[in-house]
């Protein structure tokens, strides 16, 4: 059933200590970083997070990182000049991480919202990044496979929201968003604006209103 | 041939409902009644179909249709029609306010990612583990065609078939395993038939209600064991 | 490179005897039957169509079909009550039939575009089409092996191109448009309008004109 | 080091464009001018997106960003900045008329299912082979991070790759076999460098040209034979 909050404290209750939680977001583009504050907030701990980035500076993903609530990151570029965060955190062995080219890992998340139980793909073929994996020669190119990530709660940012949960979202911020939205099995968004059921134009609709739990209006 | 469920629970445990079978829209408004509030529903071509004319507006129920939109709203009638918009059925359809349209990659995964909580089909048989039959008689010269029936079977929360009990011959289309192909395996969890509304537990087929018949009535029609309530 | 052409017949050009051939819409709606009429026309033989059916009365391709210029179809739902040109076909054993579930359909096609070597997926597991197929058991369920579906050629049909070959369609019209498009070496698209680039809102591209080759205005 | 090149092959084959090696811009000026027109075009972080300055109009091209955007224009100043519209480096830029936007897994389909033309690199080395090494130096206490660096080496149709030849040390980073961890195997076709710009081809590494060096000069420079032209 679809929830309307009036607080990004309320919108992540669903978080709980141990939860596999996927968060929206490239860099700063679509990055919901009200409802990371909340997650900071709120205290839950042992989580898995997956996130193109492992954060950045002193906000968001990267305090929660701080913080040591995060027990592993599932991510494609932790090492930024501003990830000091994580950085210190892996370095002191009291962070794991799972490395995935954003390609894979872009796919395995839409493996994981589409029912596919694992796929093969080229990338990675003869690298670290696939060493003990199994390969299968398949349309002329060896192959990875590789398996779904599914989530426990998705954390996203849209620009709007209508009355049924459809969302759209804005330029490159989209990124994440509307492929973590179907991973999860509780996803959380937050939006700039909520707008009436029929606002929106069925043909432009981004993420269908079945994928979202939670929406909250931020800012 | 009822002698497992007859001798396995009391009679009478699950409720007859109504003194006479139910028609098919009687049965289509009661597996209407049972979708929870707010759900994102598919209904499968043919009798399924008949669901639609008793959801309410309270119940805030999402229809789905495989080719490609979430929202469908009736069958679309006089200058409504527009070859543009069909559903699965490929007959002419509405769109209601907070529609959304989408390719059939992102359709399909709807459906196959678990996104819809309940779908509802018709049958020609379902077996005891909830295996489903319904997509190819089985007969040597039939041209086959599967649609999307096996991607529905799979991949709902929740399957509900909507049958008549019985074939014209008078044999349960309940039964211990299927004999015509399968659509998918263990995947149906209710079966509404005219005669009684079955779910398909962990522990075996049980009785929620009958109509026009007894539990023990209902036991001698077929070979499946039969739990109550 | 992108071309608009004035005609149909030259827009199909590229379809060659052998060719594997996509051809877009579910029913009538996103069939691209000008496209269909102009392969008629232009002659192509031998050919494995990949369409959700396989033709209805008589028009478009059931006619590719009567004629004989079918050789295999690949599809989920080729009987129906009018598909009296298949039925024949297949009954005198003249067509070869691969059937697939719709959505198996629908993922193979999409794995073609994106470079998926093969998946694996419940849909079909334990019954008859699954039958010789690898399996697994994977996220726990059993799951079946299935492999992309490449074309030479794409027909789909489109409501409006840009310029730049960007797509939209119209309402269930979408159907297959999309995932045909990028599935196929060549896509040809017939559509009702072009506008200028910069006409259509960047938000709201269904198909990017990256998976287009041939652009025809009809009707 | 040359012995096999210049043993191979008769020297001076491929002409020397220009009697000093060639700068930063004026080697992405080359890349820019070889993209055959219409492209749809990925450029790398760093020092490939120097090419985007050197595109003509007539040209036509397509800039693609992976993280969801096909219409790439130039870099955002000012009050074109917007923190919705950033490229893979995560640097503001802005958007041409046709431009379309995408999700993650829809951009990396895109890169992933052979749709783009040409993506351009940089690299810490490249092998005889075409093998590519661009996204971890290997030491032991660096934190990986990887990217789409992968995807783009596996998925595009032509990988071109733009770098120094020679590391700081004077070694070539054309090599026979890749020491460093490698991104994709087989992947490159053109190496763009301050000394040449070579082919990798079937039957081995051709120079195309080199740029204040001659040919047999070149090929002291590095371990990896080399053909003319």
């Amino acid at each position: 059933m679809l929830e309307f909050k009036d607080t990004v404290a309320e919108a992540v209750a669903g978080v709980q200590d141990g939860s596999t939680v996927m968060i929206g977001g490239f860099g700063n583009a679509g990055q919901p970083f009200e409802l990371i504050d909340a997650l900071l907030e709120g205290g839950a701990r042992d989580l898995t997070v997956v996130n193109n980035n492992a954060g950045q500076a002193d906000e968001g993903l990267a305090l929660l990182i701080k913080e040591g609530r995060v027990r592993k990151m599932i991510c494609s570029f932790p090492r930024q000049s501003d990830s000091w965060h994580f950085d210190a955190k892996y370095r002191a062995g009291e962070i794991e991480l799972e490395l995935v080219p954003q390609g894979n890992l872009a796919e395995r998340i839409r493996a994981a919202g589409a029912g596919i139980g694992g796929f093969f793909t080229p990338t990675g073929y003869g690298t670290m990044l696939a060493e003990g994996k199994e390969t299968r020669f398949l349309d002329g190119k060896w192959q990875v496979f590789e398996t779904p990530i599914h989530a426990d709660v998705a954390l996203i940012k849209a620009l709007r929201a209508d009355g049924k949960g459809n969302l759209v979202y804005r330029k490159t911020a989209r990124n994440f968003g509307p492929i973590m939205a179907a991973a999860a099995k509780q996803t959380v968004a937050q939006v700039s604006e909520i707008v009436p059921i029929g606002a929106l134009d069925p043909e432009n609709v981004v993420t269908p209103g079945i994928y979202v739990n939670t929406i909250v209006k931020v800012g | 041939m009822s002698e497992i469920s007859t001798s396995a629970v009391s009679s009478g445990a699950a409720p007859k409902t109504s003194d006479a079978p139910l028609g098919r829209d009687d049965l289509a408004r009661l597996v209407a009644r049972d979708i929870a509030p707010g759900s994102f529903v598919n209904l499968g071509i043919g009798q399924p179909t008949l669901v639609s004319n008793y959801l309410t507006e309270e119940q805030d129920i999402t229809l789905h249709t495989e080719n490609g939109m979430l929202g469908m709203g009736p069958v679309a009638v006089g200058e409504q029609i527009d070859p543009d918009l069909i559903n699965a059925g490929k007959i002419p359809v509405t769109e209601l306010p907070g529609a959304s349209y989408f390719h059939h990659a992102d359709s399909f995964a709807m459906m196959r990612g678990g996104h819809l909580d309940v779908c509802v089909l018709g049958a020609f048989q379902v077996s005891a583990k909830g295996d489903l039959a319904n997509w190819h008689t089985g007969a040597p010269d039939a041209i086959p065609a599967v649609g999307g029936a096996m991607d529905l079977a799979t991949g709902a929360k929740d399957v509900y078939v909507m049958m008549t009990l019985l074939t014209k011959d008078g044999k349960s289309k309940l039964v211990p395993e299927c004999t015509y192909p399968i659509t998918g395996v263990g995947c149906v969890t209710r079966v509404y038939t005219d005669k009684a509304v079955f779910l398909i537990a962990d522990d075996g087929v049980r009785v929620r209600e009958t109509f026009g018949v007894t539990f023990d009535e209902l036991a001698g029609l077929m070979d499946v064991p039969l739990l109550a309530g």
